[in-house]
């Protein structure tokens, strides 16, 4: 008798209203094996295992466990059949212990007394049995990333789960951490469990996968075995053609210091240090990277620059000029041009027409209207210009922003920044969700911008974008700058890095 | 399939979908009006009679439709900026005052069109200082607004009360009132604009303010659409974060949105205060302020939309006090009820039968 | 009368005024701890008085009466979890709309049923609760301090009140000592994560509002058939908007919950005894002023003067899967 | 002549047990005795009250009748619109030709109540529960407590009022809580003269075992054994009388005011309080009437000079 496969995928469709986000989906993965799935962001990766876990319904398709075909119509008939899932945005409530969110849906029983006991002594059994040691009395807003996602995996185990979902665990961690999961993963194998682990990384592909998939614009459209493919080939698979992921850009030409921030530190709203002590000077004519693990402090670092958080202390200069605590709008007119990191919550408003975003945050510009009120035929013109020169589609300043694809909505607000000829950029994950295309664009209008003597400021979490675009690099950890290095150092050592290994 | 992101041409989302909110509305309020034994269609005959049948009754409408653009106006602004302001009713009050204030003062001396500008501006101006407190309070502590405003209506309430009792009461006389203007503090009814179509307003109160009402929609129109600081406001109600990228300040925006609406509140005022009673009364502005709501709501937050909503819950008033007349089993609070369904199903349940109708939309377009 | 009778005329008061806003209180605690804004308490109170004082008159008994106001005040937070839960509309204007609804409807109804200008006729004997004496009062009530107390202030309720205080740490033991209230709490701070752990959002949501609504009917019952022995026209008068108050200022926990409304109906009583009386060296105050008071000192306690109070992070936000 | 007979109520509605329920107990007598039908109406809201007295004199009802003092400058307005219509207004003066404005002196029946308190209460201390806190009210507090010290020159009395607003004249529960402090305080008969308002008063009253006083009509039947009396204002026979004068052509506009000698303010007895009302308590009320009769017992009314001189 051939065991049959955990888990089999046949003709899952799905529509989040005009968005095809699974199309025809097959997919079979065997039994105690780690298989891969990896794709561009919005291939539509995340939207299949949360079918797969109940959290939505397909509009067509069959899903078989074990070869039994079943009706996945919420995420507890997904637990019952043994699948668990680590989302892509952890799903714990932050101001519970540990222990309450293990607990939470499998409190075996009415009252909570009898099931506390029980909890703890499974929790401690999975601690000695995975090394997946966490306090079940911390506050789950007190832990570390790191210790957040074992939270995760520990719910899944203490429900049983044979077949584990990991939607991209790594983008938050640092290589050290990712390798302690991945052990992890593969003592969970080795006992027999299923598991399936979404990533945007090719060597942890390679690393640890036996089988591994790729979806691309909603589609599958490979699988193959780990052992039996490539990167080079995952690659092409992933983007549909060949990738280039080098820039063509010719030597900096750096000149005199334009932004330069001294001893800055910024704190959020809980009174946690998240920039701690950072210094840098960005010259005129070059573009400075700053690589990272999210959340190691880029976020606020770039938010403080752009002056939306206020630093606790420490100075920004922009030409020799203090600016900190200065806001949006007054740095803007100083010459500082930001492409934030979400484009949208703060880059755009989804809900306004397309001319109305082209000119946020520069809606006072006398160019736009004199006096109190805008002219709109002006701005619309500029639209309509930006519109053409940066091919943002479909050509339509009337229509409303959320109806435009992500690519074409960061166009929006690159156009916007670089348009305005500021002195300084500064960017955070220009092309994140971003297609190909788009990103070799962007790209290209970055180093134009460095080029025509500006001050570049790049924020990316993808390690490859840093090194193809920047001239120098910056790495930060846990809030600090802990080195710097050439565009051309290894990757090794940069991972090193931003692990605070050194 | 989810419907929620199949865009809808612009006569479907302003024009049925409120329409179907609102029939549905009514056709509750029918079923109330049935349960207590009385005709619904009978009722609605009544009613439509009552607001329409006559000329004074058409200036009854009007004079009630001329306080709901105010407070329409008012609710509409703050919600562009992303604050529900509920206080409208208080600051209509305090907005009383101001316009008192300035009738009594001018009315021995001059005539009411020197003194109408005046008014105006004291009553936007006791209006948005009574908006003031809330707003910098949601500014500044963030204090969430809705409940604010709510307790300054009570506030408004005690301050108004103490102040025509203890203050502008006439003595021996038994209502606290102040004493009646003068034709120089009064705003002259608009019975040329109803000759022109050749009915008589008789007693009615429809007076100038309806004009500065229409002249507020332009500029609120203006306002939001057209000017800067409608865009900072939109921006900001829309999304607050992108208002933050943006470089929009939050304090600012939200407390000069709250002046803005608490001095069209204010506005509200002179209609009943200059234009019919001629005097400042113990709570004239009589739930007019919380009509607004359903106004704005159901005018989807356009001036053109809460000229139109208006104007309905304007029939509604007056039609329901002829009806309540002459269906003493229906009281007017029956209004209240509508209004309750209308804000129910125009607003909390907006989008109840949007996947229904994208439906029956993709079908006949063929989509 | 000397200091310590004014005390406890006072305390007495004090405890008559408090027990709405502890029932609604509660009640809005159960909703806005599951993520569900409840601004419409003050009309589900009103609601529940209406129907509890019409099912009294009509069955002459109160229990039969509460068991109404019960029942409405769970229909009118059921049509609440209808807009914001099922079609996830704006929690603040579906509660403002069942305000409307409820203050218009009862007077309408009262109207047409009893033509007392809205008012239910008056109840007497069975069709109310009636204080309670408990055993021993008029024999202690000559004990110096604490017979007064006992005879004034515990004893003489009706049995809603000592309900109230018994509702209290009931609450307190639900939220925190039984799954559902696990539940609760988790699913008014992160829905996401309740729903991947199996368990319906809506479903509990709108269990969370049945006992919101049971609440909301003890608090209407309250008002019409014990404290008074009527409805009458907008008997809430504002008391569901000052729970909320309460309920912010204490942070959406239990206990701290009924301090908070014992401070409100504190101040209540404090302005109507002081009503025509003078205070040394400021002389007499004009009542408005105690009568707003009520009012102002939300406001001071919502600007977070005395401390801010982190709401539950998911609350008034619709749960939608699909953006 | 024919009549078409119209009566609008004040905001308590029309089954007040008290004001308006006299109202319209004056209608139905007049109704039963003549067959002639009237229409009423019942404002729920200050606003609603012009609009109904237009209605009715715009639909050629005549006499309007509108009892309260609240509709007073809709009363001035519209009987200004209408000169050929009669009306009336009660407990507000109108100085109009075609309106007739009954007042009541309710210091003097306050003042005899008053005294019924003063001799009823065993610690010395009544109360007073008033309505809407206005002149007219005041003068009732006012007659009250001179009545009840013409018993005991040390008597104390305690003075409330509910509200300032209209919403005063329905707010039993407040109206509650001040006679319960008012008790608390030591008083053991307490009048209200609050509108609907009064029921929290006679029903705090009642559970606590002590005396009340009903206002306008007769509540001695409210709360029986606990409502000492009521200071009836014989508000019926003003809308029979105004029916029935202006049916035989014998209107007359101006003031019409009714004190203890015209029968206009009575205190009740029957037969739910005989048993309170000793007789003792009976010779001194006759006493006390046929000396303000007489004028040699005057009672200050309040509002002469808005003041209460004691
Ligand atoms: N809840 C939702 N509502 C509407 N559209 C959605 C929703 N979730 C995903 N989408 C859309 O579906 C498509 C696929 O998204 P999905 O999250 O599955 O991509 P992904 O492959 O996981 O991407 P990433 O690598 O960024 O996580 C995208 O276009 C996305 O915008
Ligand atoms: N939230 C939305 N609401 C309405 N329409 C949307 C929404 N998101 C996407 N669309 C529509 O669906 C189309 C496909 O979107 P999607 O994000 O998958 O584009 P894409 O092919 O990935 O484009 P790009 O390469 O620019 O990222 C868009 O062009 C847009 O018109
Ligand atoms: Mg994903
Ligand atoms: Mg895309």
């Amino acid at each position: 008798m051939t065991p049959h496969p955990a888990i089999e995928l046949a003709g899952i469709d799905k529509s989040f209203g005009a968005v095809h986000a699974n199309k025809n989906i097959n997919l079979t993965v065997a039994k105690g094996s780690i298989h891969g799935i990896i794709g561009e962001n919005g291939a539509g990766k995340s939207t299949l295992m949360s079918i797969l876990y109940g959290f939505y319904q397909a509009d067509r398709g069959e899903i078989r466990i074990d070869g039994k075909p079943i009706t996945i119509r919420d995420s507890q008939t997904a637990i019952a059949s043994g699948i668990g899932m680590v989302h892509q945005h952890f799903m714990l409530v932050e101001n519970f212990t540990v222990l309450e969110n293990v607990m939470l849906g499998a409190e075996g029983g009415q009252l909570l007394a009898k099931g506390v006991a029980g909890a703890r002594k499974e929790l401690k059994r999975l601690e000695a049995e995975y090394g997946l040691d966490v306090d079940p009395d911390a506050i789950i807003e007190e832990l570390p990333v790191g210790k957040q996602q074992r939270v995760e995996i520990l719910k899944a185990l203490y429900r049983g789960a044979e077949i584990l979902i990991l939607d991209e665990p790594t983008g938050v961690l640092t290589p050290a951490e990712a390798d302690h999961l991945f052990r992890i993963l593969k003592v969970l194998r080795d006992q027999g469990k299923t598991i399936l682990l979404i990533t945007h990384k090719l060597r942890e592909i390679m690393a640890i996968t036996d089988e591994v998939s790729v979806m691309r614009r909603g589609e599958m459209v490979a699988t193959r075995k780990t052992a039996e493919t490539t990167v080079e080939e995952l690659a092409e698979l992933m983007v549909g053609r060949r990738v280039l992921l080098r820039v063509e850009k010719g030597e900096a030409q750096p000149g005199k210091v334009l932004l330069s921030v001294k001893n800055l530190t910024v704190k959020d709203s809980r009174g946690v240090t998240m920039v701690d002590d950072v210094s840098f000077d960005v010259r005129e004519g070059e573009i400075l990277g700053i690589a990272g693990v999210a959340g190691n402090g880029q976020s606020e670092l770039l938010e403080a620059i752009a002056g939306i958080r206020k630093p606790t202390s420490g100075e920004i200069l922009i030409d020799g000029q203090p600016v900190a605590g200065l806001d949006p709008a007054r740095l803007r007119e100083l010459g500082l041009a930001h492409i934030p990191e979400d484009r949208h919550h703060m880059g755009l408003v989804l809900k306004f027409e397309e001319y109305e975003n082209s000119v946020l945050g520069y809606h006072r510009d006398p160019r736009y209207g004199r006096g109190a009120l805008l002219d709109l035929d002006a701005i619309r013109k500029d639209a309509e210009e930006k519109i053409a020169k940066y091919d943002i589609r479909p050509p339509n300043p009337r229509l409303k922003t959320a109806n435009f694809s992500g690519g074409n909505q960061q166009k929006i607000v690159v156009a916007r920044e670089i348009e305005r000829d500021p002195k300084m950029l500064i960017i955070g994950q220009p092309t994140r969700g971003v297609d190909i295309g788009a990103i070799e664009f962007i790209h290209r209008r970055i180093v134009e911008m460095r080029d025509a003597q500006k001050a570049v400021l790049l924020v990316s979490v993808e390690l490859d974008e840093i090194r193809s675009l920047s001239d120098r690099i910056i790495v930060m950890f846990a809030g600090k700058v802990v080195g710097e290095a050439t565009p051309d150092a290894g990757e090794q050592a940069l991972g090193m890095m931003m692990a605070g290994a050194v | 399939m989810s419907t929620a992101s199949v865009p809808l041409p612009n006569w479907i989302s302003y024009g049925v979908l409120p329409v179907l909110n609102l029939l549905v509305a009514f056709f509750i309020s029918g079923l109330v009006v049935w349960s207590i034994g009385e005709n619904p269609f009978q009722a609605l005959k009544l009613l439509i009679e009552g607001a329409l049948g006559r000329g004074e009754a058409i200036g009854f409408t009007l004079f009630y439709t001329t306080s709901f653009i105010f407070t329409g106006l008012s609710v509409a602004v703050a919600f562009h900026a992303g604050l529900f302001n509920i206080g409208s009713e208080g600051q209509a009050y305090v907005g009383g005052l101001g316009a008192a204030l300035v009738a009594l003062a001018l009315d021995h001396y001059v005539p009411w069109y020197v003194t109408m500008p005046f008014a105006v501006i004291g009553a936007a101006l006791f209006g948005a200082a009574w908006a003031f407190i809330p707003a910098w309070l949601q500014a500044k502590r963030g204090s969430h607004v809705v409940i604010t405003t709510i307790m300054f209506n009570f506030i408004a309430a005690a301050l108004m009360v103490y102040l025509l009792v203890n203050v502008f009461i006439v003595p021996g006389k038994m209502a606290p009132e102040t004493r009646t203007f003068l034709p120089g503090g009064q705003l002259p009814k608009l019975d040329w604009l109803m000759a022109l179509f050749g009915m008589k307003l008789g007693p009615a109160p429809f007076n100038v303010s309806f004009i500065i009402a229409l002249v507020m929609c332009y500029l609120v129109w203006l306002l939001i659409w057209r000017s800067k600081l409608g865009y900072e406001m939109r921006t900001l109600g829309i999304s607050p974060s992108a208002a933050v990228y943006a470089g929009i300040p939050y304090s600012r925006t939200v407390i000069i949105a709250m002046l803005i609406s608490g001095g069209l509140a204010g506005m509200m005022a002179l209609n009943p205060v200059m234009g019919a009673s001629a005097r400042l009364q113990v709570e004239f502005v009589a739930g007019a302020g919380f009509v607004g709501i359903a106004v704005s709501l159901m005018g989807r937050s356009h001036p053109l939309g809460i000229v139109f909503a208006a104007f309905l819950f304007g029939i509604l008033y007056q039609g329901g006090a002829d009806l309540s007349f002459e269906m003493p089993n229906i009281t007017r609070e029956m209004i209240v009820v509508i209004q309750g369904l209308v804000i129910l199903f125009a607003g909390a349940l907006e989008y109840m039968f949007r996947p229904a109708v994208v439906r029956i939309y993709q079908t006949l377009s063929g989509k | 009368m000397d200091y310590f009778d004014i005390f406890v005329s006072i305390l007495g008061s004090t405890i008559r005024l408090s027990i709405p806003l502890i029932f609604t209180a509660l009640a809005g605690l159960f909703s806005e701890r599951a993520g569900i804004v409840d601004i419409g308490l003050e009309g589900k109170m009103l609601a529940a008085a209406f129907a509890a004082a019409c099912l009294a008159y009509v069955s002459g008994s109160a229990w039969i009466g509460l068991l109404g106001g019960i029942g409405i005040s769970i229909g009118f937070s059921m049509i609440h979890g209808f807009a914001s839960i099922t079609n996830r509309g704006n929690q603040i204007v579906s509660g403002v709309a069942l305000n409307f609804i409820a203050a218009g409807l009862t007077i309408v109804l009262g109207q047409a049923w009893f033509s007392q200008g809205g008012r239910t006729p008056g109840l007497t004997g069975d069709a109310r609760f009636s204080p309670i004496i408990l055993p021993g009062a008029d024999f202690m009530r000559d004990v110096p301090i604490v017979g007064p107390l006992y005879a004034n202030v515990i004893s003489g309720n009706n049995i809603l009140t000592y309900l109230a205080f018994a509702a209290v740490p009931l609450s307190w033991w639900i939220l925190y000592r039984t799954r559902f209230g696990l539940r609760l709490r988790a699913v008014g701070e992160n829905p996401a994560a309740v729903d991947t752990a199996g368990i319906s959002v809506s479903w509990l949501r709108f269990r969370a509002l049945i006992v919101t609504g049971i609440l909301g009917g003890f608090a209407g019952a309250y008002l019409a058939i014990a404290q008074s022995a009527a409805f009458i026209n907008n008997m809430s008068a504002g008391k569901g908007y000052i729970a909320l108050a309460a309920l912010i200022f204490a942070k959406w926990k239990p206990v701290p919950v009924m301090l908070a409304c014992l401070l409100f109906g504190f101040l209540d009583a404090v302005a109507n005894f002081m009503q025509g009386k003078s205070i040394p060296m400021i002389g007499e105050v004009p009542v408005q002023i105690f009568q707003a008071l009520p009012y102002v000192l939300t406001c001071i306690l919502l600007a977070g003067f005395i401390g801010i109070a982190h709401p539950p992070k998911a609350g008034g936000v619709p749960y939608v899967k699909e953006r | 002549a024919e009549i078409k007979p119209a009566l609008v109520y004040g905001t308590g509605g029309k089954f007040d047990k008290s004001f308006n329920e006299a109202a319209y107990n004056g209608a139905e007598m007049y109704k039963k005795e003549t067959g002639t039908e009237y229409r009423d109406f019942e404002p729920t809201s200050d606003t609603q009250g012009e609009q109904a007295i237009r209605n009715f004199a715009s639909k050629g009802f005549n006499p309007v009748i509108a009892v309260s003092f609240a509709w007073t400058s809709a009363m001035e307005k519209v009987a200004a619109e209408y000169p050929d219509t009669k009306f009336v207004i009660v407990d507000s003066v109108v100085e109009l030709p075609n309106v007739r404005s009954v007042v009541y002196n309710e210091a003097e029946g306050s003042y005899l109540v008053g005294l019924l308190a003063g001799m009823a209460s065993k610690t010395g201390k009544v109360g007073f529960v008033g309505g809407m806190d206005i002149p007219l009210i005041r003068k009732f507090g006012c007659g009250y407590a001179q009545g009840a010290k013409s018993v005991k020159s040390d008597m104390q009395v305690f003075q409330n009022m509910v509200g300032t607003t209209g919403a005063a004249w329905n707010d039993p529960v407040r109206a509650g809580e001040l006679t319960k402090n008012q008790i608390d305080q030591g008083a053991d008969v307490i009048y209200a003269a609050a509108g609907a308002s009064g029921l929290g008063v006679l029903q705090t009253a009642a559970d606590n075992k002590k005396f009340s006083i009903g206002v306008d009509s007769n509540q001695n039947h409210v709360h029986p054994g606990s409502v000492l009396t009521s200071m009836v204002k014989r508000v019926d026979l003003a809308v029979y009388n105004a029916y029935k004068d202006l049916a035989e052509d014998k209107f007359t506009a101006g003031v019409q005011s009714n004190g203890i000698k015209d029968g206009g303010v009575v205190y009740a007895v029957d037969d739910n309080n005989k048993a309170l009302i000793t007789p003792e308590m009976k010779a001194a009320a006759d006493k006390a009437t046929a000396d303000i009769i007489a004028g040699t017992v005057k009672v200050h009314d309040y509002m002469t000079d808005n003041k209460c001189p004691l």
